[in-house]
């Protein structure tokens, strides 16, 4: 039997001071979500406009990881981790890169 | 049997400093980050490859942006009421984990049914996984991956709201016993929610907007 | 006509690039061999002295051994070497030296590969292919080409491979269905065909025979039934078999 | 967790046991079932080649129609029999062995601790492996036979193929999402699990084995996931993920729309499939590696270079996929870097061999028959990895690709390989689990059969390659070249049969030995690591008091010590 737990009151505390940076959060991401929106209706040429996108995107992913996640204070092991698994999706990445689809244009006749 | 105790369970390991479950989680994450990598990769492949002008916007391919939007919030709502949902307990407050715990399943639920909505309108339209953009004889995958990539998001919220239904009607009896756990489980639940709202927040630009 | 002889080593070489590759494997194998003799000496050597016996007892202390390291460099210099020297610049010239002057004068060919054939596409008198596209496949048309050009009327399509010795072909592959595996031994070449994509390779043949192409990907049920005969000829004898195959078409009647 | 203390009923201990050790049997006999299945399989398969369209004896009366014609095997029917012998053996017998049954099993006894850290989702990813395993098997019955477009089900083979092709499917992201459960489990278990003073530099090199193992399932495993889904896709919703444009199928067009490439086929499944090939021999070595140190009465040579080129090739195990893909028309760009890191990849590999090979230096070897499974494990396996060395250059692989030498090249590394490893672990460990010892005789005469007929198979296939025999050829003796080296051929055969007849004084002994009265010794090999801590067999929470470790793993012969082993669990006087 693991005995009962309590919460401790320390513990508590420090949780309700996150509060409100998690209703700040919110309102970021639901604020950048417009935003992302609202770009995609100024008809960008397309590079940019991935660029913009992909830019806010990762903003807003690394609100939500940071805060909600908690990865901002979060042990180095997880950090760790997460840097081990971006270097292999680095390598997933770089598949497109020199691959032939065939469905560009064929050799020329 | 299980006079077993595993340690770690709810304590820290002094050399990670998390619980074994939040390390368990965050592996888990890191293969589904290696998952969703692969659908991304695959998608800038048969992107980049595809022969000029197949690829359509999602504007152009018919995808309703105002709904995706609402959808968008939908989601960065019902993470907003996990988080708080996990915090209530930390403040021990297992009513208020059950109101927002209860927001969170009905806000994922709405995001699925908004989803279905929009998936039978494109089969009303005719348009199927298999449709090619712009046509069959010049065609981009477009399609396919619009509804492989939602299809399997969707499938992960939908094993999300399972999870915190669990918690909700059979879990909060640990509370009772072990606090501290039952909160690190609504945690690990979270971890995962959000994760689910992540993935989300890449694949509405790229799907809807680009 | 001879007879090639195969037996268990490498088969003959009829191509030019492939003595390169010959070399490579052969040299590659004699090191391999020279250190599988060594660490299998050693082994046993050790298995034999080392036997646990009365009285011996064995040595706790790390034994302080410096070969292993040149033997770890060694392995590594050597496939550097073998990287640098041979692999890289051998495949450059295979992959990349496409014969396209005009003085080298080489023979273009495409090869369709299809569920369980090989067809092979010679432009004709006029040295022009005729257009082509997966649209226009048909039963009696199994290489795909557009009838209303005309530059494709003098098209030669056949089921076995013809081709002269000492000139360059540039072979450009497409397949039909499936993935499939151009492939001929005696001239050392392995090229997937895949379907979507039409990928060109080149070879130059040194000496004349009669051989087999055969499918190297598997392909179906018939994948084990997928070769076709191969022909390499002076370059007279193959201008007479052009000569007959372009009568056969009737077009000057 | 307060659950009854009342005894357990028959299902809950043998079949729904979240018991570490009772998982690790239930996967040890479901993979060495498969194993045998995966083997037979490969006999008739050898039959059709050594004797091209003769009616198979004894079973080819028992099969039906659709799979033989007059008892003679049908191409549909070879092509099922290869693509599933390669499944099988790979994905349902040597990782469910290597992992699920030696890693449940003496991971938790090794590192000091009562369970894996989720015995739940352990129990869990068994279940995932068995419900993987039958959907697999029920595609024999399928009007279609079981999937036919080989192990690698290359697109758009695959995805016209016959329905076994959807259940192949179907059980791979079964077995995926078991192994994926399986790897979250040991790497918490490895990290978090250790016993006291287990520090990470005093981990026996298995587990440093399985971790790099799991690491590698994790993350390599969910590319294949999403190409199984694509694949899924593609035929059950006719999308064209990996169908190109203008296919044209016996001059009728392709009902996928197109659009696809068959590349991604092959780079979503080589993203797996290589770092998978380390899956299958990591856990190999650290068994090997185990027994070495055990028998030669030594510390293992090189411990920390062997660790970290152990971390070194499972990274770089990520970045050396596309080279099974020179031939399909990649540029030299592509070609050259992966060439590179193909041959720096072998240099881990070379310093791991040498270490082990070094240990036997100054040594005092003994010689029971899991030693003789380890020393023929290391020429084995470097005839498979030296052969790897010509295919992973380009150039001679334009004489080598998908030819019987590369089947010579992986069946080297993974049989009298990874094989041999896991017959070394059984020998090795099996009075641990059962409390008795095997039979030495018979564990000889295994031995030594084994080794010569799996040479007898393998050695041939080196040759026949060489000569450019093509591999998955339903009758090899249609070419000339096939023809010419039909001898070995015909040789290759009679070893694979006479190699699974050698099988049969291993199955007498391992069911004999366990109805023996007489039973082993607590620490029968005279070992230190902590799993002979506990009692043999250990029982329910693996140790009466958790063990406390004050010294490495391979304290042998250490000087001034009253006996040869000074186990790890032990405070030495000093």
């Amino acid at each position: 039997m693991s005995e009962a737990v309590a919460i401790s009151e320390s513990e508590a505390a420090r949780v309700k001071s996150h509060l409100r940076v998690y209703v700040m959060v919110f309102v970021a991401l639901a604020v950048l979500t417009v935003v992302t929106v609202a770009i995609s209706y100024l008809h960008l040429p397309t590079a940019l406009a991935i660029t913009v996108a992909m830019v806010v995107a990762t903003v807003k992913a690394t609100l939500v990881a940071g805060y909600f996640m908690h990865l901002l204070s979060e042990e180095k092991v997880i950090l760790w981790l997460l840097v081990l698994c971006a270097a292999f999706l680095v390598f997933l990445f770089a598949l497109p890169l020199g691959t032939e689809t065939g469905n560009g244009p064929l050799w020329p006749q | 049997m299980s006079e077993i105790v595993i340690p770690y369970r709810t304590e820290p390991h002094p050399l990670t400093g998390v619980t074994s479950g939040k390390l368990g989680i965050w592996l888990f994450l890191a293969s589904e980050v290696m998952l969703f990598g692969a659908l991304f990769s695959s998608y800038v492949l048969l992107r980049v490859g595809a022969a000029e002008g197949t690829w359509p916007t999602g504007v152009e391919a018919g995808l309703n942006v105002p709904i995706g939007t609402f959808n968008t919030l939908v989601l960065i709502t019902s993470s907003i009421t996990m988080v708080m949902s996990w915090a209530s307990l930390k403040m021990g407050n297992p009513g208020a984990f059950k109101r927002y715990m209860g927001a969170t399943i009905a806000l994922g639920m709405l995001f699925l049914v908004v989803k279905g909505f929009e998936y039978s309108g494109k089969f009303h339209h005719g348009i199927f996984p298999a449709t090619g953009w712009p046509g069959a004889s010049d065609p981009s995958t477009f399609y396919g991956f619009y509804f492989t990539i939602t299809g399997l998001h969707a499938l992960h919220v939908f094993l999300g709201i399972l999870v915190n239904i669990w918690l909700l009607v059979w879990g909060l009896a640990l509370y009772k016993t072990e606090p501290e756990r039952f909160a690190g489980r609504v945690e690990i639940s979270g971890l995962y929610w959000h994760f689910v709202d992540l993935v989300w927040i890449f694949l509405f630009p790229l799907l809807y907007l680009l | 006509m001879n007879d090639p002889q195969y037996g268990w080593w490498l088969p003959p070489d009829v191509s030019v690039h492939g003595a390169d590759i010959d070399f490579m494997i052969n040299a590659i194998h004699w090191f391999m061999l020279a250190l599988f003799i060594f660490w299998g000496g050693f082994i046993v050597y050790c298995l034999i002295r080392f036997r646990a016996r009365p009285g011996h007892v064995a040595i706790y202390r790390d034994i302080e051994a410096k070969w292993n390291r040149w033997l770890e460099i060694g392995v590594a210099v050597a496939e550097t070497v073998v990287l640098v020297v041979f692999a890289m610049p051998v495949w450059a010239k295979i992959k990349d030296d496409l014969p396209l002057a005009p003085e080298q004068d080489a023979m273009v060919v495409r090869v369709v590969a299809e569920q369980f054939k090989w067809l092979f596409h010679y432009p004709g008198r006029d040295g022009t292919f005729g257009k082509t596209g997966p649209e226009f496949y048909a039963d009696d048309n199994p290489a795909g080409l557009d009838f209303d050009d005309e530059a494709g009327w003098d098209d030669i399509t056949v089921r076995g491979f013809h081709f002269p010795v000492d000139r360059p072909v540039i072979a450009r592959l497409t397949a039909k269905d499936v993935i499939h595996s151009f492939k001929i031994p005696v001239m050392r070449i392995t090229q997937d065909v895949v379907p979507g994509m039409e990928i060109t390779i080149w070879f130059q043949a040194k000496e004349t025979g009669r051989f087999q192409v055969g499918c190297a990907q598997l392909c179906g049920l018939g994948h084990y039934e997928m070769k076709a005969n191969l022909v390499i000829e002076s370059k007279e004898d193959f201008q007479k078999w052009l000569d007959e195959e372009h009568e056969a078409l009737g077009l000057d009647e | 967790m307060s659950e009854s203390h009342a005894k357990l009923g028959f299902l809950r201990s043998y079949v729904f046991s979240t018991d570490h050790k009772v998982i690790g049997i239930q996967y040890g006999i479901t993979a060495l079932l498969f194993l045998f299945f995966g083997l037979c399989l490969m006999m008739m398969m050898r039959w059709q080649l050594a004797y091209p369209g003769e009616a198979i004896p004894i079973i080819g009366g028992l099969l039906g129609e659709t799979l033989v014609d007059d008892g003679a095997m049908l191409p549909s029917f070879y092509n099922s029999l290869g693509a599933m012998h390669g499944t099988i053996m790979v994905f349902m017998g040597i990782v469910p062995l290597a992992v699920g049954a030696f890693g449940n099993y003496i991971v938790p006894l090794q590192i000091g601790a009562p369970d894996m850290a989720f015995p739940r989702l352990n129990m869990a990813s068994y279940q995932a492996f068995v419900i993987g395993g039958l959907v697999m098997l029920s595609s024999f019955f399928l009007p279609g036979g079981a999937a036919s477009s080989g192990w690698t089900s290359y697109a758009p083979l695959s995805v016209t193929a016959t329905t076994g092709q959807t259940f192949w499917l179907i059980g791979m992201i079964f077995l995926i999402a078991s192994s994926l459960l399986g790897a979250i489990n040991f790497i918490v278990t490895i990290i978090h699990l250790r016993a006291e003073g287990l520090t990470f530099f005093r981990l026996p090199f298995f587990i440093w084995s399985q971790l790099v193992t799991a690491f590698l399932l994790l993350l390599a495993f969910p590319p294949l996931q999403v190409a199984a889904i694509f694949q899924l896709m593609d035929r059950l919703a006719d999308t064209s993920f990996f169908m190109p444009t203008g296919l044209v199928s016996g001059g009728d067009p392709v009902a996928a729309v197109g659009g696809g490439s068959p590349l991604l086929w092959q780079h979503l499944f080589w993203f797996l499939a290589h770092p998978e090939v380390y899956v299958l021999i990591l856990p190999g070595m650290g068994i090997v590696a185990e027994v070495i140190a055990n028998n030669s009465r030594k510390p293992l040579w090189g411990y920390r270079p062997m660790v970290y080129s152990l971390l070194f090739l499972g990274f770089m195990s990520f970045c050396v996929w596309a080279h099974h893909m020179y031939m399909t028309g990649m540029g030299t760009t592509m070609s050259t870097f992966f060439q590179i890191t193909t041959m720096i990849i072998s240099i881990p590999s070379v310093i791991i061999l040498t270490c082990l090979v070094i240990s036997l230096w100054g040594a005092s070897i003994r010689f029971p028959v899991p030693m003789l499974f380890a020393l023929a494990f290391l020429p084995m396996f470097g005839i498979g990895g030296l052969t790897g060395l010509p295919l992973g250059l380009a150039a001679p692989d334009a004489h080598f690709h998908d030819t019987y030498y590369v089947i010579g090249h992986f069946h080297y590394v993974v049989a009298p390989g990874t094989i041999f490893a896991m017959f070394a672990g059984i020998y090795h460990w099996y009075p641990k689990v059962t409390g008795r010892q095997m039979n030495v005789p018979l564990g000889k005469l295994h031995f030594w059969l084994s080794f010569v007929f799996m040479n007898g198979i393998f050695m041939p296939m080196m040759f026949e390659g060489m000569a450019g025999v093509s591999r998955r050829l339903f009758d090899p003796t249609v070419y000339e070249i096939g023809a010419a080296v039909h001898g070995l051929t015909t040789m290759s055969s009679w070893s694979a049969w006479l190699l699974a007849l050698s099988q049969i004084p291993f199955i007498i002994n391992f069911f004999m030995s366990m109805r023996k009265k007489e039973r082993a010794e607590e620490n029968p090999w005279q070992a230190t690591t902590l799993e002979w801590a506990t009692s043999t067999p250990p029982p329910h929470g693996n140790f009466v008091e958790p063990p406390v470790v004050y010294s490495g793993p391979y304290e042998y012969s250490v000087p001034g010590a009253s006996s040869d082993f000074s186990p790890q669990f032990i405070k030495q006087e000093s």
